[in-house]
């Protein structure tokens, strides 16, 4: 396990290309294991490119970067296997049922496919649900079905983009009892939100991006179970 | 790189001048060619270019560029570069060719397997081009380049191979067509050397004339790609 | 490798079984390639049982890139291809898996128009062995080809027109190697099958090679 | 002088004339515009 004084994340001037243009311009980020971070900031300022930098599939153009003890852009590829990435569209199969399309990732994984029914179960897709194919399921049951899929995986960095966007009331709270349980597992979280309400409360540090950079950071509404918390 | 760009100008239009000047009229014509025969002095020059040289070398900067150790976007540019010159030479080896086939077989086209193979591999680097012209990240796009002109370069073989095969039991390659480049000797054969040499010279200056477009047009890119950084923390402090 | 080779090659299978778009779009886009041929040629037996051979073939390569497109379809973009890179399969498995489900539908695919060939166009094999052993081959070069090419033509509104320009030329020895291989067997005791068997090897083994080798940074784009 | 001959000839030079030109005028352009980004 990585040691616990080196944090879990550690960014220096990060910056992103897509094609010629600077998604990230210079990001600074440092967050340790166990910990909730939420990104705020409007369209366009880089908050998914930050997290595709995160889960390494966007290579790392200048700068330096670790992640979960892999370097950035070196060995982006062995990063991938611990991260859990959640965007708007689930990125699943939507010809096969959700109990198929988990037990594909999961072999892939080289994890138990039995995983995937109690996973499913926890986030409430049974019954019918279970066994429609993806394609037809509600943006909200997808998402679920993302969910169980990252609560199976078990990955040490979950990575969630708008995890509450068009969610209804007892999905958003899955959302944020499902995150605090990983992050109380060890597991690191970053998510970005467009609903500072929700995402505040859950977050140890609250970051806000605009223009490529990390404009301000202040902790958030969340008791790290470690007692600190310094108020700003 | 400008000088040694214009003198491989000036000595490729010269080279190529003396080609012409000895192949249309110092040289003798042939026995029972005649006069057809002056092309011998144009058509296996532009085949050996297009072929050999211009998708050898792509093939070769391809394979550099794919090497860990000597990737270089450079080798990326080389390569792009010799293709889209040797397709220029592929269309001239091609319309040469069948000006020199019309009189001799009748037709402006025969299915003769050289001419086939090289039509083949014209169209296969044409595919190198439209592929190249896909909108992507310039290393993405230059690693799917270089994977697509090694394929290429693999596929010459098998293409000939399958060609000739295919050709010789067709309508026989030896009966029908003479040999396109006749037994010759003297002048003539010192011209066929020139002209390999000149359009080689000619192939070379082209390359690097197109490559240093590639390069500026990368370099202008970079002095952006500071300036768009500014821009873009501009950007986030005015919002 | 083999075992991301099954796994990719079953998630595959499984996503066609569900949505059968092999078995009501390209094959029934196969068959009436056939009778399209026979309309354009014509119906006169003799004629047609002749040019049988390169119209099989035709009517293969042209289902293959079909399918090919299909099978690409599957990988995705955006969201899908992020979550499978995350998943550190390893890239020859992915390629293996995804050319084992394409070869499944091909060899069915072209058992079909065989039958459609052998029916509609007369044509009477006489050497089944070297026609059987021509179809196997050319449909593991085709595959290979097909899922490289499919790769490199990247994302899906470019894909449609880039593949066939793409793969086409490349797969043209095959069409030679194919008609060539299927007139033999049908002309009797011609022994030049075993020539084309040879060339339709060394394209299956050199791209399945070169597949093996490349699909890695080809899917790094 | 072969018509055929003469033919091959022009379409070859003239082709690969008018493809140098165009290269030397992309260039100036290129060069024009890498100067023209570094000095503003």
């Amino acid at each position: 396990m990585t040691n616990p004084m080196a944090p879990a994340i550690y960014l220096r001037s990060a910056v992103a290309l897509a094609g010629r243009f600077p998604v990230l311009a210079g990001v600074d980020l440092d967050l340790d294991e166990g910990s909730v971070c939420v990104v705020l900031g409007a369209n366009g300022a880089g908050k998914t490119s930050l997290l595709r930098l995160l889960a390494g599939l966007v290579p790392l153009a200048s700068g330096e970067g670790a992640v979960l003890d892999c370097s950035l852009p070196g060995q982006a590829r062995d990063l991938r296997q611990h991260v859990g990435l959640l965007g708007h569209d689930v990125g699943l199969y939507d010809d096969l049922r959700p109990a198929e399309n988990l037990r594909f990732v999961l072999k892939a994984s080289r994890l138990d496919p039995g995983l995937s029914d109690d996973a499913l179960a926890r986030v409430g897709i049974t019954g019918r649900t279970a066994s429609t194919p993806l394609g037809q399921l509600s943006a909200g049951q997808r998402r679920r079905v993302g969910l169980a899929l990252l609560l199976a995986r078990r990955p040490r960095l979950w990575l969630l983009d708008e995890p509450h966007a068009s969610l209804d009331e007892p999905t958003r709270d899955l959302v944020s009892e499902l995150t605090e349980e990983a992050a109380r597992g060890g597991a690191t979280v970053v998510a970005t939100s467009h609903e500072p309400d929700l995402a505040i409360p859950m977050a140890d540090t609250v970051v806000t991006m605009s223009g490529g950079i990390i404009a301000t950071r202040a902790p958030g509404g969340r008791r790290g179970d470690r007692g600190w918390s310094d108020v700003a | 790189m400008r000088r040694t760009l214009t003198i491989l100008g000036v000595a490729s239009v010269a080279l190529v001048a003396l080609d012409v000047i000895l192949g249309l009229w110092v040289t003798p014509p042939d026995a029972d060619q005649g006069e057809l025969v002056r092309l011998v002095y144009l058509h296996p020059a532009l085949a050996w270019v297009a072929l050999y040289l211009a998708f050898g070398m792509a093939a070769l900067c391809a394979v550099l560029y794919l090497w860990p150790r000597t990737r270089s976007m450079r080798f990326d540019r080389l390569s792009a570069s010799a293709v889209e010159v040797g397709v220029v030479f592929i269309g001239l080896t091609l319309i040469t060719g069948s000006i020199w086939g019309r009189p001799t077989w009748g037709v402006w086209w025969t299915w003769d397997a050289r001419l086939t193979s090289t039509a083949l591999l014209g169209v296969l680097f044409l595919g190198y081009l439209a592929l190249r012209r896909v909108p992507a990240d310039p290393e993405v796009r230059a690693r799917r380049c270089a994977i697509a002109a090694i394929f290429a370069a693999v596929d010459v073989p098998i293409v000939h191979f399958s060609v000739v095969w295919w050709q010789t039991l067709h309508q026989g390659a030896t009966v029908l067509n003479p040999n396109l480049t006749p037994t010759i000797h003297g002048l003539m054969a010192w011209t066929l050397l020139l002209s390999f040499i000149a359009f080689t010279t000619l192939f070379a200056w082209m390359v690097l004339m197109r490559f240093q477009i590639e390069e500026l047009r990368e370099s202008g890119e970079d002095v952006e790609l500071t300036r768009a950084l500014e821009a873009r923390r501009a950007e986030g402090v005015a919002s | 490798m083999w075992r991301d080779a099954v796994l990719i090659a079953g998630r595959d299978l499984r996503i066609e079984a569900r949505s059968r778009v092999a078995l009501w779009q390209v094959l029934p886009f196969a068959v009436l390639t056939l009778l399209l041929f026979a309309f354009a040629l014509g119906p006169r037996p003799g004629l047609l049982a002749q040019s049988a051979p390169g119209l099989f073939w035709l009517a293969v390569l042209f289902s293959s890139v079909l399918a090919a497109q299909r099978s690409m379809a599957i990988e995705g973009s955006g969201a899908t291809r992020d979550s499978v890179r995350l998943l550190g399969l390893d890239p020859a498995g992915v390629f293996l898996g995804k050319v084992l489900a394409l070869l499944a539908e091909m060899v069915a695919l072209e058992a079909v128009l065989l039958g459609g060939v052998v029916l509609l166009f007369h044509v009477t094999v006489t050497s089944w062995g070297v026609l059987i052993g021509a179809c196997l081959l050319a449909a593991v070069g085709l595959c290979t080809a097909n899922v490289l090419y499919g790769s490199l033509a990247g994302e899906a509104r470019m894909r449609a027109t880039l593949l066939p320009v793409l793969v086409l030329p490349v797969v043209a020895p095959v069409l030679i190697a194919g008609s060539k291989a299927f007139s033999a067997s049908v002309a009797p005791g011609s022994g030049s099958g075993a020539r084309w068997l040879g060339i339709l090897v060394v394209f299956a083994v050199v791209y399945s090679a070169m597949g093996v080798a490349l699909y890695g940074p080809l899917e790094e784009s | 002088m072969n018509a055929y001959v003469a033919a091959g000839y022009v379409i070859s030079l003239g082709t690969l004339g008018a493809y140098g030109f165009s290269l030397a005028i992309r260039l100036h352009r290129a060069s024009k515009r890498g100067r023209r980004e570094v000095s503003s």
